[in-house]
C-alpha cells in the first residue's frame, strides 16, 4: 500500500471528501492564493504605480451596473485606481502579512511553549504568567498601542515604508501566547505518557525525546490553531489598516482599501468599500471554516482558553 | 411474571453512514429481590444494556428493536415524562467511577435533596433528615457534616457510598450497578460490595450487577448472563455456570483465570481478541477464537436455546459436557 | 550467598507538591518511606498493594525515572542511584520496562518497526541495517507477533497486540532485568492470560529477572517467586507467594487476602476495615497501618516497625513480633 | 483565611501588571514627545534648554524619573494634554462614561443572547434553528467588527433611515457622569454601535457555550443526574450549566480586553465620543500624555475586570474556593 493510498484511505481524508464545506473552503483559499500570486499578470493595471493612475477616472462605478467604464470592472477608488487590481494586489498583501505574522507567532510561541512545558517550574510559571497578562490585555490592543507609538515615533512618512514589516512583527509578537499555551499544554500532556518513559528507559537524551517523541505528537493542535490564527492575523491587519495604523493607501491592503472608501459610503460610492470588504469576509470565512473542520476532524484537546 | 423482562433488545449506532449493532437481541428476566450478574469483556455491550433499560441511550445510538417491560409497563415506549418518573424512583443506577458520577459544583446534600424533591412532595427539612438518614445507613462517618460537603472533599470509597445512598434514597425496586467497584481498591471494593448486598437484601431490592469480574459475580449473584459481542451467550444459575460452563467462551474465560490454573503453569488462554462491532465475523461471533468451531458455526448465528436449566447460544454446547 | 541482582536500601522518595509559586507551604507526598528490597537473579519478584502504596514509584525509581530522595539502589553490586544519565547507559541495556497502558506506551507517530529499532540502534550502533532488521524480526516472532506488522502504526492494533509490541521493545536490547508495571491490568481477562503466558515464556527462554508490579493477588500467586506487600510507601511483608497465601502474617496482608473475591465461594464474606487509607502527605506516626489495624496498640502508634525475619517471611509488625495476633 | 490569601495574591498580581504598564507608559513618554516642545518656543537657546531640562529633572537617571512619574501617576497626575491643554486624566475620564455604556450594552447583548442560543444549539444540535445559528455564527466571526459597523450604518441609517448614523445623541449629566441611557435619543444612538461591538464576541460565545455544554452533557455526572429521574430542565440548568459556565467565565475574562480594543474600532466608525475615539485622535496628533493616560486607564480597567472575573470564578467553582488549588 503506497503512502498516497494510505493518506487517501485515512479517516482524515475520508472526512474531507465527505464534507462539501471543507472542500469549498479549500478551493476558495486556493483560488485566492493563486489570484494573489498571479496578480501582476492578471490585474488590469498596477495599482502601486502612480503613473498609471488618473484622477479623471476617480470614483467610477462598477462596469456591470451599466453606467461605469468597462476598463474598470469593479469601478475605481478616489485616486482613480482600478478596484479589481487593487483588490488582487491587496489580497496578496493581506495574505502575506497574515501568513508571515503567523509564522513568526509559531516560531516564538512554539519555542516558548516547548521550553516552558519541558523545563517546568519557575521558567514555566514566568512565561505562562506573561502569556496570561498579554492575552488579557488583548492582542489587538497591544498591536494598536505598539503601532500607535511607532507611528508617533517615526512620523507618518517613514512609517509608511516600514508598515508591512511593522505589521508582521507586531501581529507576530502580539499573538505568541496562543501558540505557547497550546504547545505547552500538549507537551505537558504528552510528557506524562508512558511512551516518553519508555524512551527514557532506553536512555535517549532529553533533547532527542523532546524533538523525536514529544514534538511530533504536539503538532496536531498547532496545525489546527494555525488556520484560525491566519484568519485572525488578517483581521488584525485589516483592523489596524482601517484605523490608519497599517498599510498606507499607496500600497493598500484590503483594510486600507476599506478605509479609503469608508468616507464615500455616505455619498453613494458604495463600491470602494464594499468589494474589498466582501473579499476580506470570504477570505476569513474560508480560513475559519477550514479551521473549524480541521478541529472537528483531528479533534485534538486544545487548550481551552483560546 | 418477572419484575423486569427484557426481550430481544437491540441497540444500534449510526457511524460513518453504517449501522452498527451494539446489542443484538438480548433477553433476560429479573425477579423481585433477585440478583443478576451480567459478565463480559469490554465492548461486549453490557453497559449498553444498562443504559437501554433506563432509556438513556444517547445519539447517535438508539433502541432499534425489542422491549423492556417493568412491573407490567413497557418502558421503551413510555412517554419521556413517564419514563423520567421511573428513573431514580423505581429503577436506580450506580455508575463505575465515583470520581466522575457526582457533580463537582453541587454539595452532596443538594444532589440528594433534588432527587427526593423530584419524585416526592417533601419539605426541605424532611428531605434533609431523610438524606442524612440514608448517608448514615451507608456507614458514612458524621453524615450531618458530609451532607454539606462537596464531592471533591471525599475519598473515592466515600463517594461511592454517597452514590449508593442516592440510589437507595427512594427505595427503588431495582438497582442497576455498572462496574460499581472497578475503580476502587480491593479492600474498599470488598466493603462497598458487602454494603450494597446487605442493603439490597434487607430492603428486597433487585440488583443487576454489571462487571467484567467473574469472581465478584460468583460471590454475589444468584443468576448470571455472559455476553460476547452484543449477544448473550450463556444464561443461568451463577453457581452452575461457574462450576460447569456450557459455552466455550464462558469456559475459556473461567479457565484463563490464574485461580483456575496451577501456579507457574501456562494459563489456558483464549486466542485472538473480541471483534469490534464493525468487523463481526459471520455466524457465531466467537467462532474464530473457539476450539470447537466448525462450518456450522461460521454458517449460522446460534440461537439462545435451553440446555438443562440453562440457556446457551452455541451449536456445540453438548460437546462441552 | 550470592549477591542480589537489585538491591534497594532505605529508599525514600518524596515528591513536592506544587501549590502556588508564591506560597510558603511546601507540602510533600511521601511516596516511599524507607524501603529495603533485594531481588535475586531469576526471581519473578512481585510488588503488590493498593493504589498509592508506592509500588509503581519503587519500580520507576529502580529504573532511574525517579530520583531517590534518600537511599541507595545497586544493580549487580554497583551503585546506580544518583548516577548521571551518561554513566547509567550501560545499565539501561540490561534493565528494561513494560508499562501499564498499552494505549499510551507506544508513540502513536512511530511505526512498530521504528519503535522496536530505536533502542537497538541507540545501544548497538555498530549493527548494520540488515542485522537490526533480522534481530527485530526474531524478537517479533518470539513474542508471537507477525513480523509484517513493522510498517504499521500502533493505533491499528488491539490492546493485547500493543502490549506484545511493548514487550518486544523491551526485549530488543536483550536485557536481563525487566520491570513490568501492571502489564495486564488494562487488559480483558482473556487477553490477560495471553500476555501473562508470554511473560512467563520469555522469562524461561531468556532467564529474565522480573520486578512485577500489580494489584492483583491472583496474578502474584500464579506468577511470582517472591512477593512484597506494600502499604503507604513501606513494605509490610516480604515472602514467597505460597507462604503469603497459606499464612499471611501482617494484618494488612490478611486484610488484602480476605478482600479478594473468590471464584466459586458461595457466599459473600464481608470485610470490615475501619477508616480509609491515610493521605501520603500527612503520614501517620509509627506504623502507617495502625489507624486501620485491629491489633494496634500504643507502640504501633509511636514506633515504626522494621522488617524482621520469621521463618520464611519478613514482616514489619509489632503485633507479629509480640505474638499478639 | 484562604479567601484573604487569595485576595492578597490577586491584588499583588494586579499591582505587578500595573507596574509593567506604567513602565511601558513611561518609556513611551521618555522616547516620544519632548516636553520642552510644549513649554518653550523655538527661540530659546540650547544652553537655556539644557538648564531647563536639568531643572525639570529630565537629565536624572531613568529610574529616578520613572519613580517621579509613578509618584505623580498615583496622585492622578498623568501630565497635561498638548491639544486640550488640560490634565490628561481629566480629559480621558470625561470620555469614560460613553465607552463604559457602550461596553455595558454590548456585554448585555452578548450575555443575554449567547447563553440561551448556546444552550439551545448544544441540546438540539440537529434542529434547523441550531444549524442556522451555528452557520450564522461562523459568518459572524468572519466579519470584522468595523465592517459590521460600516454596513449596519449603510443599511440602517443611509438606506433605511431607521437609525442615527453617528454620535451619542442626547445625554443627561449626572454629576461627573453623563448617560445616554435615560433619553430615547441616547438609546437610539446606542443600538447600532452596541450591536456592532457585540457582533464578533457574540458568535464566539455561542460556539464556546455550545461546545462546553455538549462536553458537559456527555459527562458521567449528567448521565447520573438523568438516571436519577431529574427533570430535564433541572439537569440542564443546575447540573450542566454551572459546569459549562466555569470555562466560559475564564474566557470571558480574557475577552474583556479584546472588547475594549474593539471599542476603538466601533467608536471610530460611529464617531462615538468615547475614550477609543479620543485615543485615535491623540495618536494622530501625537498627544503623548493623552496616549499614556489612555494606556494606563485601560490597563487599570483590565486589571480590575480580571480580578472581578477571578472572584466570580472562585465563587462558582467550589474546588478552587476550598483548596485554593485546582483539583
Amino acid at each position: 500500500m503506497s503512502t498516497l493510498q494510505r493518506v487517501w484511505d485515512s479517516n482524515f481524508a475520508y472526512q474531507f471528501r465527505r464534507d462539501p464545506v471543507a472542500i469549498c473552503s479549500a478551493l476558495v483559499l486556493l483560488a485566492f492564493v493563486l489570484a494573489a500570486l498571479l496578480a501582476p499578470w492578471i490585474a488590469p493595471q498596477n495599482p502601486y504605480d502612480p503613473l498609471q493612475l488618473d484622477l479623471m477616472n476617480s470614483k467610477e462605478p462598477p462596469a456591470f451596473g451599466g453606467q461605469g467604464n468597462p476598463d474598470f470592472p469593479l469601478g475605481t477608488d478616489d485616486q482613480g485606481r482600478d478596484l479589481l487590481s487593487a483588490i488582487l494586489y491587496g489580497t496578496g498583501i493581506s495574505l502575506l502579512i497574515g501568513i508571515f505574522a503567523v509564522m513568526l507567532q509559531a516560531v516564538i510561541g512554539v519555542s516558548i511553549g516547548l521550553v516552558a512545558g519541558y523545563m517546568g517550574g519557575r521558567v514555566d510559571s514566568f512565561f505562562m504568567r506573561l502569556a496570561d497578562i498579554q492575552l488579557s490585555l488583548s492582542t489587538l490592543m497591544v498591536a494598536i498601542i505598539a503601532l500607535a507609538v511607532f507611528q508617533a515615533a517615526f512620523g507618518p512618512q517613514r512609517y509608511e515604508d516600514l508598515a508591512i514589516f511593522m505589521l508582521i512583527v507586531v501581529i507576530g509578537i502580539a499573538e505568541w501566547p496562543q501558540y505557547a499555551r497550546t504547545v505547552r499544554a500538549s507537551v505537558l500532556a504528552e510528557r506524562e505518557k508512558e511512551y516518553v518513559d519508555a524512551a527514557r528507559v532506553i536512555g535517549l537524551s532529553r533533547a532527542r525525546i523532546m524533538f523525536r517523541h514529544i514534538l511530533p505528537n504536539a503538532l496536531t493542535p498547532i496545525l489546527v490553531i494555525s488556520t484560525v490564527q491566519v484568519a485572525n492575523a488578517i483581521v488584525s491587519e485589516a483592523a489596524l489598516s482601517f484605523l490608519g495604523l497599517g498599510m498606507p493607501v499607496t500600497t493598500p491592503s484590503l483594510g486600507s482599501l476599506i478605509r479609503s472608501g469608508f468616507e464615500f459610503i455616505f455619498s453613494g460610492q458604495w463600491w470602494i468599500t464594499t468589494f474589498p470588504s466582501v473579499v476580506l469576509i470570504v477570505l476569513i470565512l474560508a480560513f475559519n471554516l477550514l479551521g473549524d473542520w480541521l478541529r472537528d476532524a483531528l479533534n485534538p484537546k486544545l487548550y481551552k482558553e483560546t | 411474571m418477572a419484575l423486569l423482562e427484557v426481550r430481544d433488545l437491540e441497540v444500534e449506532f449510526a457511524m460513518r453512514g453504517a449501522r452498527l449493532k451494539a446489542l443484538r437481541g438480548v433477553s433476560f428476566d429479573l425477579d423481585a429481590g433477585d440478583r443478576l450478574g451480567i459478565v463480559g469483556e469490554s465492548g461486549a455491550g453490557k453497559s449498553m444494556a444498562a443504559y437501554a433499560i433506563l432509556n438513556l441511550i444517547s445519539e447517535p445510538g438508539r433502541i432499534s428493536a425489542g422491549s423492556i417491560a417493568f412491573d407490567g409497563r413497557v418502558l421503551n415506549t413510555l412517554p419521556a415524562e413517564e419514563m423520567r418518573k421511573v428513573r431514580g424512583d423505581r429503577i436506580a443506577m450506580i455508575f463505575q467511577d465515583p470520581m466522575m458520577t457526582l457533580n463537582p459544583v453541587l454539595t452532596v446534600g443538594a444532589q440528594m435533596v433534588e432527587c427526593l424533591k423530584t419524585h416526592r412532595t417533601i419539605s426541605d427539612g424532611e428531605a434533609r433528615a431523610l438524606s442524612v438518614q440514608k448517608l448514615r445507613e451507608v456507614a458514612i462517618p458524621s453524615p450531618d457534616a458530609r451532607f454539606d460537603s462537596y464531592p471533591h472533599e471525599l475519598s473515592g470509597g466515600l463517594r461511592q457510598r454517597v452514590v449508593i445512598a442516592i440510589a437507595l434514597l427512594l427505595d427503588p425496586a431495582v438497582i442497576i450497578a455498572d462496574e460499581p467497584t472497578t475503580a476502587l481498591d480491593v479492600t474498599i471494593q470488598a466493603e462497598i460490595m458487602g454494603l450494597m448486598l446487605d442493603l439490597c437484601e434487607t430492603r428486597g431490592v433487585s440488583l443487576i450487577l454489571i462487571t467484567h469480574d467473574i469472581a465478584v459475580v460468583s460471590e454475589t449473584t444468584q443468576r448470571m448472563l455472559v455476553m460476547y459481542a452484543g449477544r448473550v451467550v450463556e444464561q443461568g444459575e451463577t453457581r452452575g455456570i461457574i462450576a460447569r460452563p456450557s459455552h466455550p467462551y464462558t469456559r475459556g474465560l473461567l479457565q484463563a483465570l490464574p485461580q483456575r490454573n496451577k501456579p507457574g503453569a501456562e494459563l489456558n488462554q483464549i486466542p485472538g481478541s473480541m471483534p469490534t462491532l464493525a468487523e463481526l465475523p459471520p455466524g457465531c461471533a466467537f467462532h474464530p477464537r473457539c476450539a470447537y468451531a466448525d462450518d456450522t458455526c461460521s454458517g449460522g448465528v446460534p440461537a439462545l436455546r435451553t440446555l438443562g436449566k440453562r440457556l446457551v447460544a452455541c451449536h456445540h454446547a453438548e460437546r462441552l459436557k | 550467598m550470592t549477591e542480589p541482582l537489585v538491591k534497594v536500601q532505605d529508599l525514600q522518595v518524596h515528591f513536592p507538591i506544587q501549590v502556588h509559586f508564591l506560597s510558603r507551604e511546601k507540602p510533600v507526598v511521601h511516596a516511599l518511606n524507607g524501603v529495603d528490597v533485594e531481588i535475586d537473579r531469576g526471581d519473578a519478584f512481585c510488588l503488590v498493594g493498593e493504589s498509592g502504596c508506592g509500588k509503581t514509584t519503587l519500580g520507576r525509581t529502580i529504573m532511574g525515572l525517579v530520583r531517590p530522595t534518600v537511599g541507595e539502589i545497586s544493580y549487580d553490586g554497583e551503585r546506580i542511584s544518583g548516577l548521571r544519565d551518561q554513566a547509567l547507559l550501560p545499565y539501561r541495556r540490561r534493565m528494561q520496562m513494560i508499562f501499564q497502558n498499552p494505549y499510551a506506551s507506544l508513540n502513536p507517530r512511530m511505526t512498530v518497526q521504528q519503535t522496536l529499532e530505536e533502542p537497538l540502534r541507540f545501544h548497538k550502533s555498530e549493527l548494520s541495517d540488515a542485522e537490526v532488521r533480522e534481530h527485530t524480526e526474531n524478537v517479533m516472532v518470539s513474542v508471537g507477533n507477525d513480523p509484517g506488522w513493522g510498517s504499521r502504526y500502533p493505533h491499528e492494533f488491539s490492546g493485547g497486540q500493543r502490549q506484545r509490541i511493548s514487550i518486544a521493545r523491551a526485549l530488543m536490547v536483550d536485557p536481563e532485568f525487566i520491570v513490568a508495571d501492571e502489564p495486564v491490568s488494562a487488559l480483558d481477562v482473556s487477553i490477560q492470560a495471553q500476555v501473562l503466558n508470554l511473560l512467563m515464556k520469555v522469562r524461561k527462554e531468556r532467564q529474565l529477572t522480573y520486578l512485577f508490579i500489580t494489584h492483583d493477588l491472583s496474578v502474584v500467586q500464579h506468577f511470582g517467586t517472591r512477593v512484597a506487600v506494600m502499604y503507604l510507601g513501606t513494605v509490610c511483608e516480604m515472602t514467597t507467594p505460597k507462604t503469603l497465601f497459606a499464612t499471611p502474617r501482617h494484618p494488612y496482608s490478611q486484610l488484602l487476602l480476605s478482600a479478594i473475591p473468590k471464584l466459586g465461594r458461595k457466599t459473600f464474606v464481608p470485610v470490615k476495615v475501619p477508616g480509609e487509607v491515610p493521605s501520603p502527605i500527612d503520614l501517620p506516626s509509627g506504623c502507617v497501618f495502625h489507624g486501620r489495624c485491629r491489633f494496634a496498640n500504643e507502640r504501633c502508634k509511636s514506633q515504626v516497625p522494621e522488617l524482621k525475619n520469621y521463618s520464611g517471611a519478613q514482616v514489619a509488625c509489632h503485633a507479629v513480633e509480640e505474638d499478639r495476633l | 483565611m484562604e479567601t484573604l490569601a487569595f485576595l492578597i495574591r490577586r491584588v499583588g498580581q494586579a499591582v505587578m501588571v500595573m507596574l509593567i504598564i506604567s513602565l511601558i507608559g513611561f518609556s513611551i513618554q521618555d522616547n516620544l514627545g519632548d516636553p520642552l516642545r510644549e513649554l518653550v518656543g523655538q527661540s530659546v537657546s540650547e544652553a537655556e534648554r539644557e538648564a531647563l531640562r536639568d531643572r525639570m529633572g529630565l537629565n536624572d537617571p531613568f529610574f529616578v524619573q520613572y519613580a517621579r512619574f509613578l509618584g505623580n501617576a498615583v496622585q492622578g497626575d498623568l501630565g497635561t494634554s498638548y491639544f486640550f491643554k488640560k490634565p490628561a486624566l481629566e480629559v480621558i475620564l470625561r470620555k469614560f462614561p460613553a465607552t463604559f455604556e457602550l461596553v455595558l450594552a454590548a456585554t448585555l447583548i452578548i450575555v443575554l443572547v449567547s447563553v440561551p442560543a448556546g444552550i439551545f444549539c448544544a441540546i438540539k444540535p440537529k434542529h434547523i434553528g441550531a444549524r442556522l445559528i451555528m452557520g450564522l455564527s461562523i459568518v459572524g466571526i468572519s466579519i470584522p467588527v468595523f465592517l459590521t459597523a460600516i454596513f449596519s450604518i449603510y443599511l440602517f441609517s443611509i438606506e433605511l433611515g431607521w437609525m442615527p448614523s453617528f454620535g451619542r445623541g442626547d445625554v443627561v449629566e449626572l454629576g461627573w457622569w453623563n448617560t445616554g441611557f435615560l433619553t430615547g435619543d441616547g438609546l437610539e444612538h446606542l443600538v447600532l454601535p452596541a450591536f456592532a461591538l457585540s457582533s464578533i464576541m457574540l458568535p464566539l460565545f455561542i460556539r464556546l457555550i455550545r461546545g462546553e455544554m455538549m462536553e458537559v452533557m456527555r459527562t458521567e455526572y449528567v448521565r447520573f443526574a438523568q438516571a436519577k429521574g431529574l427533570h430535564p430542565r433541572r439537569v440542564l440548568f443546575v447540573h450542566a450549566l454551572r459546569n459549562t459556565l466555569l470555562p466560559v467565565i475564564t474566557v470571558g475574562g480574557v475577552q474583556i480586553g479584546t472588547l475594549i480594543a474593539y471599542t476603538i474600532l466601533t467608536e471610530t466608525v460611529f464617531q462615538w465620543p468615547g475614550m477609543g475615539f479620543l485615543f485615535l485622535e491623540a495618536v494622530n496628533r501625537v498627544d503623548t500624555p493623552l496616549i499614556i493616560a489612555y494606556i494606563i486607564i485601560v490597563g487599570l480597567i483590565f486589571v480590575i475586570t480580571n480580578t472581578i472575573v477571578d472572584l466570580i470564578y472562585t465563587y462558582v467553582n467550589p474546588m478552587v474556593r476550598i483548596s485554593g488549588v485546582k483539583g
